[in-house]
């Protein structure tokens, strides 16, 4: 048998699921849409952003919210060069883990920068809100650097 | 409880090369499990336990492993297992089943089409669904942000994530790294190439082992450990689930001669040598690894199969493969395999 | 833009409870070698079989190996289009893509010199339809035949007798 | 069982529901697993291995979720597997943690297992078109119904067998509270009177779609003397596989079936099933599987099972009780479906099954299977060690 001989054929997954989110997850998504970012705390006193439904230590359900700034540092990042469908931005852009001011760990996020010379480890991004916001970690466009 | 003496006793694999005709999982893998099995001079039909792994979404239908049934010819029924996740942890899985001491040997498999879909969607899916995946990083992405934190850390370059790939995949490192970026500090050449395949691996106990095989690829130790999803809570520059099993495993009891590590990126064979321990004596990744093809569910089981072929072939006498899962190195699984039981 | 952001419900007291998460995929699918051949022969009208070279035993349509044997499938094999209703079930549930009006009869068909049966529909009165019917299939036009099963339209009544239970009761 | 023994000294379950809005996926399997862990006196931290199922990943529409929940489960720094064997997942995957145990590697593990239905439809999971395969079948139940039609015809079984499975299942419900579907007013009358879906299959012979999650822990010996509650004792666990489709193939009781009872009941030292088990939770999603699988199972003559539906031997207070958690046609969370099963068996035979409790049940089997009838799961509970 040929090499082309196999039939192929194009196929397209595609569904909407709907997600319930809980009381922790759906506080956070709450607060976006109010312009708001909250971590959860753990005993500890570690805040982690997004929270997380339980104490990273014990396992026991999260209970204490903590609301951290609009701004942070990122940590690391990289340069998407061809930015995919369903991506924050549609122009290059950087990927970036982000530590949000008051929190311990960073969140993943767009940093909306024009060129990768304008990307650093350490520099400070601030969070560009979506105009209209429906409760989803994309009521956050993407960050900017905080100091053009 | 000392664990029963467990040995890899033959292997066999297939990567489809682009252009071949387009087999179907079945057709991909039923050369492969035929020839393990014949190679392992066990009748299949006395083989104690059948496990495989495997991923719905590479095709994105359910019930993949249910298809591929076929292949293996399940009549007289089989005891029989899947994991969807790659074959190594099938492997795990068959490893303990044989502690239990019931049955002495196991087929283990893997397929993967991995061609099929875009893997850099495909694998969104893979990430918390309610922070993440709605962003839709694909995974060179986020293989990045890690790659960039292992430059911050300072002792590598880009040129050493191009040595990895010369050195695997062929090449000049000094012209690839020359390249442009795909996701920057990452080429092309950074990551894997995507490719179907299929492997299998069957497992003996104790003399059922001696008697089939000449030198048996014993697994003296064997281990795996999670990672934190959220990679804002990890340290990327370093794999401690990788560290931790590898101490587990016994990775550090003896010389290593080669190592087989499943590193879907330059950048991540560096960061596994380190958590392993391995000098710079130690041979990796002989086979081209995950970078010279990258069959997803099927290369780490491959791993294991290729460091087990160095030991039935005499080539070497102590080596170690290693499987990962997860964005970035979450999850990671090392064995340790003798010559020696 | 990003196709994640759709709006999120929220209940009265305003807290965000859902997201909706559209997910999109593509994909290139391969029939495989083998029912490619198959699939082929059914957009020419022909249905082509494979004999196991083990058991013997003929698929229809074949499959990538023996599903007892776990070989390759040997000879082709061409069998009839016509077989025996081995059992069946009236469907009265709507779902997005059904292409027959409610009910309907959806059944495994024994082909004439095939060892499986394989899984159609069947056009007849459902109160009609019995256990051991013979059947022949309808094609769709050559014209517009797709290459998969729904070459066949349907399968309908013959009119012949009956098939007897013992030829049949093994392909339950 | 081979090995080391292993002991269930946890059980958990959710409250299973068609949608369970109120919590994430998480959040699901989160409280099951603290159930079990609370029942068993442990936290998370004193866990060796965590290891999950589930059916496919379409399902949620996540792709290897033990990725995104090894925090939540406590697995961080574990080891952390998943299984996927189609419906009998949940079966399977306590048997891969119980091989944990026998197997000397581990001396606690946590099993999970769950499906969150709602956030898809498990109809557009199942019947969605792919090229070059067969038409739609209309889901499970147009897959099942034909082998049904066969089960009458070979049996002679009355019709309204499926009917008595239908309300007797859902009798026992009333009396779990973690049960989906609770219908006071069920009755032979209301099931003849439902919609015929799948002819031979009315709509309330069928099992509901839940959301729902199930969860043990599982230790050895020496570990479970220090569990606060009395354990049960795994006696035996096999697992059995045959293609879907081949020439020759009885589906109505398929021969892996047969072989994964004989496996199970051989290391338990059963000889005579129907009178050293005291009670079964068998996977029962459309309501003729029951007298099916009693034959399957060796609990009744082949094309009798049907008899012991009938004249009451299956329901609580008959002389075998199948299903006393009212079983899958009352709670179906794909994925935990199989562990249900398996965690009734043990709450059984550790009396705290509560107002469904077998008396005196010392010996339980539980059962499930999936795919196309094709895989099979089982194990075999005591009260005693051996």
């Amino acid at each position: 048998m040929a090499a082309t001989d196999a039939l192929t054929a194009p196929y397209v997954l595609e569904y909407t699921y709907r997600r319930s989110v809980g009381p922790v997850l759906g506080r956070f998504l709450t607060g976006l849409r109010a312009g708001r970012i909250e971590g959860s705390r753990s005993a500890a006193g570690k805040v982690q952003v997004p929270p997380s439904e339980h104490d990273p230590d014990t396992g026991a359900p999260t209970t204490e919210f903590v609301e951290v700034g609009l701004a942070g540092v990122v940590t690391t990042w990289s340069w998407a060069t061809a930015p995919r469908p369903g991506q924050p931005l549609a122009q290059p852009f950087a990927w970036a883990l982000i530590k949000l001011d008051g929190a311990d760990s960073a969140l993943l996020h767009a940093v909306d920068a024009g060129a990768p010379e304008k990307m650093k480890t350490g520099m400070r991004v601030k969070v560009r809100w979506q105009a209209e916001r429906t409760g989803a970690i994309t009521d956050i466009a993407c960050f900017e650097p905080e100091a053009p | 409880m000392s664990p029963r003496e467990i040995a890899i006793v033959s292997y066999a694999s297939l990567l489809a090369v682009p252009g071949e005709p387009q087999r179907d999982e079945v057709e991909l893998l039923l050369p492969v499990v035929t020839e393990a099995v014949a190679r392992s001079g066990i009748p299949k039909r006395e083989l104690g336990f059948t496990v495989s792994g495997s991923c719905d979404y590479l095709g994105g239908r359910p019930f993949s492993f249910v298809m591929a049934l076929d292949a293996i010819g399940a009549w007289p029924p089989i005891a029989e297992s899947h994991v969807e996740m790659d074959g190594a942890f099938a492997l795990y899985e068959a490893w303990v089943r044989l502690q239990c001491g019931d049955v002495d040997s196991a087929l283990v498999y893997a397929f993967g089409r991995s061609t099929q879909g875009d893997l850099g969607r495909v694998l969104a899916q893979q990430l918390d669904p309610y922070t993440l995946s709605p962003l839709w990083p694909d995974d060179t992405a986020l293989a990045a942000l890690q790659a960039r934190a292992l430059l911050d850390r300072g002792r590598v370059s880009e040129r050493d994530f191009a040595a990895v790939a010369a050195r695997t995949r062929g090449g000049d490192a000094d012209e690839l790294v020359q390249r442009p970026y795909t996701v920057a500090p990452l080429r092309a050449h950074d990551r894997g190439t995507v490719a179907d395949g299929a492997a299998a691996v069957v497992l003996a106990a104790g003399d059922l082992a001696r008697k089939v095989c000449k030198r048996p690829a014993w697994i003296r130790g064997i281990d795996h450990r999670i990672e934190q999803h959220q990679l804002g809570q990890r340290d990327l520059t370093r794999s401690v689930s990788t560290a931790l099993a590898g101490e587990r495993a016994g990775v550090g009891k003896g010389p290593v001669d080669v190592a087989e590590l499943y590193a879907p990126y330059t950048h991540q064979e560096l960061i596994l040598r380190e958590a392993l321990g391995l000098g710079e004596g130690v041979e990796v990744n002989p086979s081209g690894g995950a970078l010279a093809a990258h069959p997803l569910m099927v290369a780490g089981l491959s791993r294991f199969g290729e460091a087990a072929e160095r030991i039935i072939d005499g080539s070497a006498n102590r080596a170690v493969a290693h499987a990962t899962s997860g964005p970035c190195l979450q999850q990671n699984l090392v064995a340790v395999l003798e010559a020696a039981p | 833009m990003s196709d994640a952001s759709k709006p999120a419900k929220k209940d009265a007291d305003g807290e965000v409870r859902r997201i909706k998460a559209p997910v999109k995929l593509d994909y290139t699918v391969t029939a495989g070698l083998a029912l490619s051949r198959f699939l082929k022969g059914v957009t020419a009208g022909k249905l082509l079989g494979q004999r196991c070279g083990v058991c013997s035993k003929v698929y229809v349509p074949p499959r990538g190996g023996c599903p007892t044997c776990g070989v390759g499938m040997g000879e082709q094999v061409e069998v009839k289009d016509t077989g025996t209703l081995t059992t069946f079930c009236i469907v009265n549930v709507p779902f997005e893509g059904q292409t027959m009006k409610l009910p309907y009869v959806y059944g495994l068909i024994a082909l004439d010199g095939a060892d499986n049966a394989l899984h159609h529909l069947i056009l007849a009165p459902p109160e009609e339809v019995r256990m051991g019917m013979r059947l022949r299939a309808e094609w769709v036009p050559p014209e517009s035949r797709p290459a998969s099963m729904e070459a066949i339209r349907w399968f309908v009544p013959t009119g012949e007798p009956d098939a007897p239970w013992d030829s049949y009761k093994e392909h339950l | 069982m081979s090995g080391r023994a292993c002991a269930i000294t946890g059980i958990g379950q959710t409250k299973h529901a068609s949608k369970r809005d109120d919590v994430s996926i998480a959040g699901l399997c989160r409280e099951a697993a603290l159930r079990a862990l609370e029942d068993a006196g442990l936290s998370f931290a004193d866990i060796d291995a965590v290891v999950i199922g589930k059916a496919p990943d379409m399902f949620e529409g996540v792709m290897m979720p033990e990725l995104y929940l090894a925090d939540a489960l406590g697995a961080v720094g574990k080891p952390m597997m998943r299984v996927h064997t189609a419906g009998s997942v949940g079966g399977s995957t306590a048997i891969v943690a119980a091989h944990l145990i026998s197997s000397g590697v581990h001396e606690r593990v946590l099993t999970v297992s769950f499906e969150k239905q709602s956030e898809s439809d498990a109809m557009w999971a199942l019947s969605h078109k792919y090229p070059f395969q067969p038409p739609l079948m209309a889901g499970a139940g147009g897959f099942f119904a034909p082998i049904v039609r066969s089960y009458i015809k070979r049996s002679g079984a009355p019709l309204d067998t499926g009917i008595a499975v239908a309300v007797k299942d859902r009798l026992h419900a009333l009396k779990n509270p973690y049960a989906h579907l609770t219908l006071p007013e069920i009755s032979n009358d209301m099931v003849k009177a439902s919609p015929m879906l799948w002819d031979p299959i009315r709509y309330l012979e069928t099992c509901p779609s839940s959301d729902g999650a199930c969860a043990l822990v599982l230790t050895s010996a020496q570990a479970a003397r220090r569990a606060p509650g009395k354990p049960a004792w795994v006696r035996g666990t096999s697992m059995r596989t045959e293609p879907a489709v081949f020439a020759g193939r009885d589906q109505v009781s398929p021969r892996a079936g047969r072989e994964c009872a004989a496996d199970v009941y051989r290391q338990a030292g059963v000889s005579n099933p129907s009178k050293q088990i005291d009670v079964a939770e068998i996977y029962v999603p459309f309501s003729w599987f029951e007298p099916m699988w009693l034959e399957n199972l060796g609990f009744a003559e082949v094309n009798q099972g049907w008899q012991k539906t009938m004249d009451g031997s299956t329901a609580l207070g008959g002389a075998l009780p199948i299903n006393p958690s009212g079983g899958v046609l009352s709670s179906n969370p794909i994925g935990a479906s199989g562990m249900l099963r398996f965690a009734e068996a043990a709450m059984q035979v550790r009396g705290q099954a509560g107002a469904h409790q077998v008396d005196g049940a010392r010996m339980a089997l539980g059962h499930a299977y999936g795919g196309a009838s094709q895989f099979f799961s089982m194990w075999i509970v005591s009260s005693e060690r051996e």
